[in-house]
């Protein structure tokens, strides 16, 4: 499949452009969900909703609940979802196991990364076109991360680790995403693939993706996206425009120390 | 090039199937400086690293340390030395408490590479403890000391990885992007502590990608693309050089 | 001396191959899923159980008791019918002949929904816990299927009969031009090899030429990253194990005319196939094929009594010698995987 | 009151293992198992279980070739019955002395390996130990009838002393019946006490961190070699302890002590019990011995007179469904035994144990981490 | 301190009953031989205890029995599972003297566990009547005062079955040994080579093969080229039913060696081993203690009251656990007392009839019964699934009777031991 017709293909699959989105209904919504792991209660009743095409930063200190929450809502095994709810296009990702939430247009780009052992570069890649909804060609991959391209050969753990947080992405971007949960995406990238990463948010964008975005680099997160929901122990601080956050000063200082 | 070394690499080669990740390195760092390595990704920084610590033999070359050749020697040996690392990926006892897992360095400063202790019990090692209380408070883990590690979230494994590395009183350091996933807090007060140690005289080597970390801690650095210093000095030349811009920094800074 | 050693080489060729398809069901749950799966032995023999329950239901009887007629132990006489061929005729005699063979048929669906029940409603929830209690499970699980086994047929072994074209021995020496009488095998055993050529043929192309190895592979590296790009894991290891559970009963079924089953017939294969999978190296299904016959033959000739006259014992331990020989060489067996089961 | 040998807690569970060893042919009186014989594997099984527990309860390797050790310490205590003397003590050290180093031997070649390689290699070892004694090394051990003590014996320490007791004693005191329980018992208590300290201590903490992640150990200076090397021999000086009593109160070493079915054996009591808990394996042990010696004592004629209270139609109904189930039908319960505990109590008896006291002190206190770390990367 | 019950000597039945211990292999490679062991016993119990049709009580002379039990106590048992291990065996033992109270013990289907089983009754001073034990050594070098074979051994295998060869397979013949490499297969290898060798056989061949190594192929391959022209099985159990199998499998059968019918022989067999060989035992010669398709009226009562009983004939392991039980038990009535050494010396030298096998004498010097042997063969057209054997020779008790000296060993005190 060529890059041209995969760009078709979101369009169909994005329903509604983005003018119409703001009347619609919320495209993904999670309503008071909370999660566990084991006996520890760590997701305290986090509610927000997003537009298609909205690109949410998610925010907060280190244990705030940030990964849990992005965990929660792709259905990873732990922690478990004890309670609440959560909805994309109208069907219930709570009910979902992994794989359908993954199937549903759900991806989540794990903070570790999650490089599978004794499989390549390639085969990475390969394996996130197994199940059904493919995404880019690897040739559109490779053309943004040509990094990549070198080390197809190579197993994909003993990448260093930038390359193995863009090879995380990009095994991402192989799959049809309706929604992408980001999880400090930008860890461990120089500068310079930092950009480049941006530049591929903003490329998806209007092709319908909708993004969560976990960062610790705040202004790097909120210079691109549309609104910011702020964590504080597993419960939403802060729900509101990005706008808001880099002006509200003492927001910054007492939940990001910026 | 400052007097009082205690690093020397040099000549240093690692070659990977046809890659060349290293080609000749030569770094000299002088005692209770911290040096940094900059570089994109891929450029060797953790490679170079593997091979000060040896984790990786590397094919040509020697890493010389206060006098003792490290290069053939065995990781735990390197450690006895007095040379710790924070990995880039945290290597840490997810099964054991955050307080354990910070008294472990600690016993191995004391008792080296191997001691058959069976004779007292653990809470008997009072002043370990103490130590270990000490230095988690230190990186704010205090409060989470009872928590199995791999319990913690990632920022915190992080800081309690820095705190393993600290309690061992290493005369040399070495930080694989320490920072990476901490909060903005968390980074700054990260900083204030590399910057208290440093003020003790231990000599660091630091990798990190956020520039902010790296301006604010390095004395030196070297600037590392395609296995190879393409640069090295004071972090101002460094920061006007036109050959890391390009290579690294980007149109951002 | 030639003709002796060709013998044994051709004996150890056999013995291997054996091994290897002895050992395959293991090396796919084993080697691959991750788990420790003691009850491989107890598969084996519930194969070789399914050619015995076929052969009894071929050979059902109407059983007449003629009162007139005591035998020496005072119960009266039996007048038996075998049923098959009175309703198939030929085709019955046939069916009575190739009992084995044909009990595939039965071994198959047979032990496919043994495998997956077995996946489905225990192991399934092992995928994560630690080995330690796959090892306790899958253990009782195997004395469990032992002991109804011998509730059933109890202990004694139950001789099955090769198909009386496939008996005795061919004289392999006069194909390779040499005099007639000097070496000749059981053709069962040569039936043996071939099939286990060609299951051990089949299974690596499945897993070569599809995703389908790719795919397990990875689950068993990392279950939820895999789940997380929306393949549905569970159903595949449950195939996987479904898939073991028929090899290992097919190798039961075809071995039962060479080793006549009792219930214990697995626990005697459990050990040998642990040690051909991991000396093959942990995941790597042509290392288990290569450890198989590298075995096979070793023992084969360790067996000579030139050889045990200079080594006493050796034919005890060999398979062992070599296993340690071979893990002190190669750290992770012939061809093993880094990282599987290393820790 | 901690002090530096022991926690308090630690003393509390001692004395509480102490008076359970001591009190069993009280306790176990209503399950029909206190009678010399039976207790004293018990404590035997018991110490063998928790010396196993040390290496793979406390460093993860599991090793499938303890029985080489077992063995070795009874083979080592029967000759020194029929060479030196019939006292035990000599018995005792020498065949601790011989296991240990049988044990420095094979751990330092398996260890070379880690993980389900190491496993092997043990197996391997042991399966040749015990090939060989019963064949090739039958002049040393008497291959398949096993050593036995016999009229002949020099006994040359005996003869030297002018002492004639035929069977097993302890300065004189012959160790038959109660007396070679309390003896097994007492050393049950010891090696018990033995395995808490480990655990408690420096040492202790580096083998479970060596399980936790052997590469940081590396990097933290670490040389964990001789550690699970240290390890390997201690559990392996516990087999040859348990292998020589049991040569004590039975003086016979066969081979099948040996075989892998007896390894298997000895992960099974410490899996069932509780890997890496102090009583857990004895709990283990004990539970398969048990079985193996009274369930399968059950037979019909039994059966028939505990449930001759029910009428006869009835009566016969349940014995026929009870008697698959023991006598000849006792593995069948063991296997069902062993499937229904990992189902319903991971982590084997004790953590069922845990669970209920943490049950009894509910509510949990919050933010607790789980027991399970997150997935590795 | 034993057993606080003790009186003056081990386990004195002091109520209404007198308890035996039966070992049994209930599970493992004998399981079937323990379940039909222990039929006989339950049967000896009864007819002992004057219930059933009272078996070989009525044909058994001389007889002090009176089916009323023994001394006028009812007999009652416990069993216990050997496993057939040494260990295991002994433990159940132990339990059953130090628990139950077992004045007796029978049972066991390998000398490995009769040897181990009998040295713990000496110590105990405890009556030890072996079940199946074929091994020289369990009345040779491991004789033991308390401890009692029925049974009959590997060296009267030897010199009953070699005339019987001599007959059908000629003076000259080179003869290959596959033999289990454990004491009971040395002893059996040594005395079929010395009843062979003595015809004018030649040996060519006698190679150890290890206990339960599932497939002999790679022994069996060097058979072939070896020139020898009888292949001998010193196997028993699945060993045997294994070896046999492939053996024939290998074509040996249908072989043509020096111009002779190349033939296979497997000294011991049972009728369970041989339904295990199935079609391939046909023919085969062997020697075993006892058939019940015998037409001396001791066997017929046997296999009748058997046969009643459990609807199938008896296996000679059943034979001898039965006649064990009634000889012990006559012995007692005999000496008037359970007292150990009156009623070894009860049984010492004790000679009788009506048994199967004829006239027997209990060897006082060795504790081994001197009986006559059978020299068996594997039936060529069974009528039944029972009929898998058919006798070819009953040796008389003179041929196969020798010298208790040939194999040393000592018997040791009589006197109980003090401890129990
Ligand atoms: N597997 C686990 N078991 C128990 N508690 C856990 C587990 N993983 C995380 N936690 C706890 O949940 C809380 C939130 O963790 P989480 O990883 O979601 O935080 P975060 O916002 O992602 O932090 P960071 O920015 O450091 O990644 C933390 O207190 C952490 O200790
Ligand atoms: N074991 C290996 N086999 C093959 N190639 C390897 C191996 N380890 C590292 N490499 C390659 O060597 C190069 C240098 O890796 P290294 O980890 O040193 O980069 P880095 O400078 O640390 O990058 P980052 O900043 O992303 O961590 C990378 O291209 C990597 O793919
Ligand atoms: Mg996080
Ligand atoms: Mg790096």
């Amino acid at each position: 499949m060529s890059a041209i017709t995969m760009d078709n293909q979101f369009v169909t699959d994005g329903a509604p452009t983005a003018g119409t989105l703001e009347r619609s209904t919320p495209f993904f919504s999670v309503r008071d969900i909370h999660a566990y792991y084991g006996e520890s209660y760590i997701v305290q009743g986090v509610s927000f909703d997003i537009r298609q095409g909205e690109i949410l930063a998610l925010l907060g200190r280190n244990g705030a609940g940030k990964t849990s929450t992005l965990r929660t809502i792709a259905r990873a095994g732990d922690p478990v979802l004890r309670a609440g709810e959560i909805w994309i296009e109208g069907k219930p990702v709570h009910h979902m196991k992994a794989h359908e939430a993954a199937r549903a247009g759900i991806q989540l780009v794990p903070e570790d990364r999650r490089i599978i052992a004794g499989l390549t570069v390639e085969e990475n890649l390969e394996l996130a076109q197994v199940a059904p909804g493919r995404g880019w060609t690897l040739e559109r991959i490779y053309g943004h991360f040509p990094r990549l391209a070198e080390r197809r050969r190579q197993e994909g753990v003993t990448l260093s680790g930038g390359e193995q947080q863009m090879l995380a992405i990009a095994r991402a971007l192989a799959r049809d995403i309706k929604l992408l949960l980001l999880d400090e995406p930008y860890e461990g990238l120089a500068p310079v693939i930092v950009e480049e990463i941006e530049r591929i948010l903003h490329e998806i964008k209007p092709l319908g993706i909708t993004t969560v975005i976990v960062e610790q680099n705040a202004v790097a997160a909120l210079r691109l996206s549309d609104r910011a929901v702020i964590l504080d122990t597993g419960e939403v601080a802060f729900t509101g425009s990005a706008r808001e956050v880099l002006d509200n000063t003492e927001l910054r200082h007492e939940y990001l120390a910026i | 090039m400052p007097d009082n070394v205690v690093l020397h690499v040099s000549d240093v080669h690692k070659n990977f199937a046809g890659l060349h990740a290293l080609s000749d390195i030569d770094l000299q760092v002088a005692e209770g400086q911290t040096h940094a390595i900059i570089g994109p990704n891929g450029a060797g920084k953790s490679t170079l690293l593997n091979v000060i610590v040896g984790r990786l033999a590397p094919s040509r070359g020697a890493v010389v340390f206060d006098g003792t050749v490290l290069t053939g020697r065995k990781p735990y040996e390197i450690n006895q030395i007095g040379i710790a690392r924070v990995f880039q990926t945290p290597e840490i006892f997810p099964d054991l408490t955050v307080l354990h897992n910070v008294m472990i360095p600690a016993l191995s400063r004391r008792d080296g590479a191997f001691r058959l202790n069976m004779m007292r019990t653990l809470d008997s090692e009072t002043a370990i403890r103490q130590e270990a209380e000490d230095v988690l408070a230190d990186v704010g883990l205090y409060e989470r000391r009872l928590a199995h590690a791999g319990a913690l979230s990632r920022g915190d494994k992080r800081r309690m990885e820095l705190a393993m590395c600290l309690i061992q009183k290493p005369r040399l350091l070495l930080l694989d992007e320490p920072t990476a996933g901490m909060s903005r807090h968390d980074t700054n007060t990260t900083i204030e502590l590399l910057k208290k140690i440093k003020s003790r005289g231990m000599t660091k080597v630091i990798i990190e990608h956020d520039m902010h970390v790296v301006f604010s801690l390095a004395d030196r650095i070297s600037v590392l693309a395609g296995g190879r210093i393409i640069a090295e000095g004071m972090p101002d030349e460094v920061r006007g050089d036109p050959r890391v811009r390009e290579a690294y920094l980007g149109g951002a800074h | 001396m030639f003709e002796v050693i060709l013998l044994q080489f051709i004996n150890g060729l056999d013995k291997g191959g054996a091994y290897a398809l002895i050992a395959l069901g293991l090396t796919l749950v084993f080697g691959t899923l991750g788990v420790v799966n003691f009850a491989h032995g107890a598969l084996f023999m519930l194969g070789a159980f399914c050619a015995v329950t076929f052969q009894k239901l071929i050979t059902l009887e109407t059983v007449t008791v003629d009162p007139s007629q005591l035998s020496p132990w005072g119960t009266p006489v039996e007048v038996r019918e075998p049923l098959v061929q009175a309703w198939l005729g030929d085709f019955g005699a046939v069916l009575v002949n190739y009992s084995v063979p044909f009990s595939l048929l039965l071994a198959i669906p047979v032990m496919l929904v043994i495998g997956i029940a077995m996946e489905r409603g225990l192991i399934k929830y092992f995928y994560k816990r630690p080995h330690a209690e796959q090892i306790l499970v899958t253990f009782g699980l195997a004395i469990v299927l032992q002991e109804i086994i011998k509730a059933s047929f109890g202990a004694n072994p139950i001789p099955q009969p090769v198909p009386t074209d496939l008996r005795g021995a061919a004289d392999i020496g006069v194909m390779l031009g040499l005099n007639p009488g000097i070496i000749t095998y059981p053709i069962w055993r040569l039936v043996y090899f071939l099939f286990s050529g060609v299951v051990i043929g089949a299974v690596f192309a499945f897993l070569r030429f599809t995703t389908f190895g790719m795919v397990v592979r990875a689950g068993m590296a990392d279950r939820e990253t895999v789940g997380l790009l929306g393949i549905n894991i569970d159903r595949r290891f449950t195939i996987m194990f479904g898939l073991a559970a028929v090899v290992a009963g097919m190798a039961g079924v075809m071995y039962t005319p060479l080793l006549p089953p009792n219930y214990h017939l697995g626990m005697d294969f459990l050990v040998l196939s642990f040690v051909v999978v991991v000396v093959g190296g942990m995941g790597s299904l042509p290392g288990a094929v290569a450890a198989g016959f590298l075995l096979g033959i070793l023992q084969s000739f360790a067996s000579m009594t030139q050889v045990k006259a200079l080594v006493p014992g050796i034919d005890q331990i060999i398979i062992y010698l070599v296993a340690v020989i071979i893990l002190l060489v190669r750290p992770r067996g012939l061809l093993g995987r880094r990282g599987v089961m290393e820790a | 009151m901690n002090t530096i040998l022991v926690t308090r807690n630690d003393l509390l569970l001692l004395l509480g293992f102490t008076i359970a060893v001591l009190a069993m042919p009280i306790w176990l009186q209503p399950f029909g198992a206190a009678y010399p014989d039976l207790m004293q594997r018990f404590a035997i099984y018991g110490i063998f279980a928790i010396g196993f527990n040390i290496l793979f309860g406390l460093t993860g390797y599991l090793s499938f070739g303890h029985a080489a050790f077992f063995g070795v310490g009874s083979y080592a205590a029967v000759w020194s019955f029929k060479l030196l003397t019939m006292d035990a003590i000599p018995a005792l050290v020498f065949a601790v002395l011989i296991s240990g180093l049988f044990a420095l031997l094979i751990g330092y070649v398996s260890l070379k390996r880690s993980g389900i390689y190491f496993s092997i290699l043990t197996l391997a070892f042991a399966q040749m130990s015990y090939n060989l004694a019963y064949s090739v090394l039958t002049p040393i051990t008497n291959g398949e009838t096993g050593l036995q003590l016999t009229l002949a014996d020099p006994r040359h320490l005996d003869q030297a002393l002018g002492i004639s007791s035929r069977s097993p004693a302890l300065l004189g005191q012959p160790l038959l019946g109660y007396a070679g329980f309390y003896f097994c018992a007492g050393l049950l208590i010891v090696a018990f006490f033995i395995a808490q300290r480990i655990t408690g201590s420096p040492f202790g903490m580096m083998l479970r961190a060596i399980k936790s992640n052997q590469t940081r150990m590396h990097y933290t200076g670490f040389n964990t070699r001789p550690y699970t090397l240290a390890a390997f021999v201690i559990s392996g000086m516990y087999a040859g302890l348990a292998g020589a009593l049991l040569a004590i109160t039975d003086p016979l070493a066969g081979a099948e002590r040996m075989q892998w079915a007896a390894s298997g054996e000895v992960v099974l009591m410490t899996i069932l019990g509780g890997v890496g808990t102090l009583v857990g394996p004895v709990i283990g042990a004990w539970i398969i011995k048990y079985f193996e010696n009274i369930f399968s004592a059950f037979n019909e004629g039994i059966l028939h007179r505990t449930f001759d209270f029910l009428p006869d139609g009835l009566e016969d109904a349940v014995v026929l469904v009870t008697s698959k189930f023991v006598g000849e039908g006792w593995h069948l319960t063991l296997g069902l035994v062993f499937v229904l505990i990992v189902v319903f109590l991971p982590g084997g008896i004790m953590e069922g144990v845990r669970r209920l006291v943490h049950w009894a002190r509910r509510p949990a206190e919050p933010g607790r981490a789980s027991p399970r770390p997150q997935p590795a990367e | 301190t034993r057993g606080a019950w003790a009186q003056e000597f081990c386990n004195n039945p002091t109520g209404d009953t007198v308890t035996i211990g039966l070992n049994l292999p209930l599970s493992g490679a004998y399981a079937e031989e323990g379940a039909d062991e222990q039929k006989a016993y339950e049967l000896a119990v009864q007819h002992l205890n004057g219930e059933g049709d009272g078996g070989l009580l009525n044909v058994f002379a001389p007889s002090a029995l009176k089916g009323n039990g023994v001394l006028g106590k009812k007999m009652a048992f416990v069993t216990s599972d050997s496993q057939t291990k040494a260990d295991v065996a002994r433990a159940g033992a132990t339990r059953m003297i130090e628990r139950d109270g077992a004045i007796m013990i029978t049972g066991g289907s390998s000398s490995a566990e009769a040897v181990a089983v009998q040295g713990l009754c000496q110590e105990m001073g405890v009556i030890f009547m072996a079940g199946l034990t074929h091994s020289n050594d369990t009345t040779g070098k491991d004789k033991k005062r308390y401890g009692f074979r029925h049974f009959f051994n590997a060296y009267q295998s030897g010199i009953s079955l070699g005339p019987v060869l001599g007959d059908e397979y000629g003076a000259d013949r080179r003869a290959y040994h596959l033999t289990a490499d454990y004491t009971w297969g040395w002893t059996q290898e040594e005395s079929i080579k010395n009843a062979t060798e003595a015809l004018g056989w030649e040996t060519v061949q006698a190679v150890r093969t290890p206990l339960g190594a599932a497939d002999f192929s790679q022994y069996l391959t060097p058979v072939l080229n070896s020139g020898a022209d009888v292949l001998i099985l010193n196997h028993y159990g699945n060993d045997m039913v294994n070896s046999l199998t492939q053996a024939v499998q290998f074509g040996m059968r249908d072989r043509q060696v020096n111009g002779k019918q190349f033939e296979i022989v497997v000294p011991l067999f049972s009728e369970l081993m041989a339904k295990g060989a199935g079609e391939n035992i046909k023919g085969i010669f062997g020697t075993s203690n006892w058939h019940w398709n015998l037409q001396d009226p001791g066997t017929i009562a046997f296999t009748k009251s058997f046969g009643a009983a459990y609807g199938s004939p008896p296996s000679q392991a059943a034979h001898t656990a039965y006649v064990q039980t009634l000889l012990y038990a006559d012995a007692v009535e005999r000496a008037g007392t359970f007292y150990p050494p009156e009623v070894i010396k009860a049984l010492e030298g004790f000679e009788f009839d009506g048994m199967g096998n004829g006239r027997t004498l209990y060897r006082a010097d060795d504790h081994q019964c001197i009986k006559s042997v059978l020299v068996v063969r594997g039936n060529e057209n069974p009528t039944s699934q029972y009929d898998v054997l058919e006798v070819v020779r009953e040796v008389p008790r003179e041929e196969v009777a020798y010298d208790p000296t040939i194999f040393g060993g000592e018997l040791g005190p009589a006197e109980p031991a003090p401890m129990c």
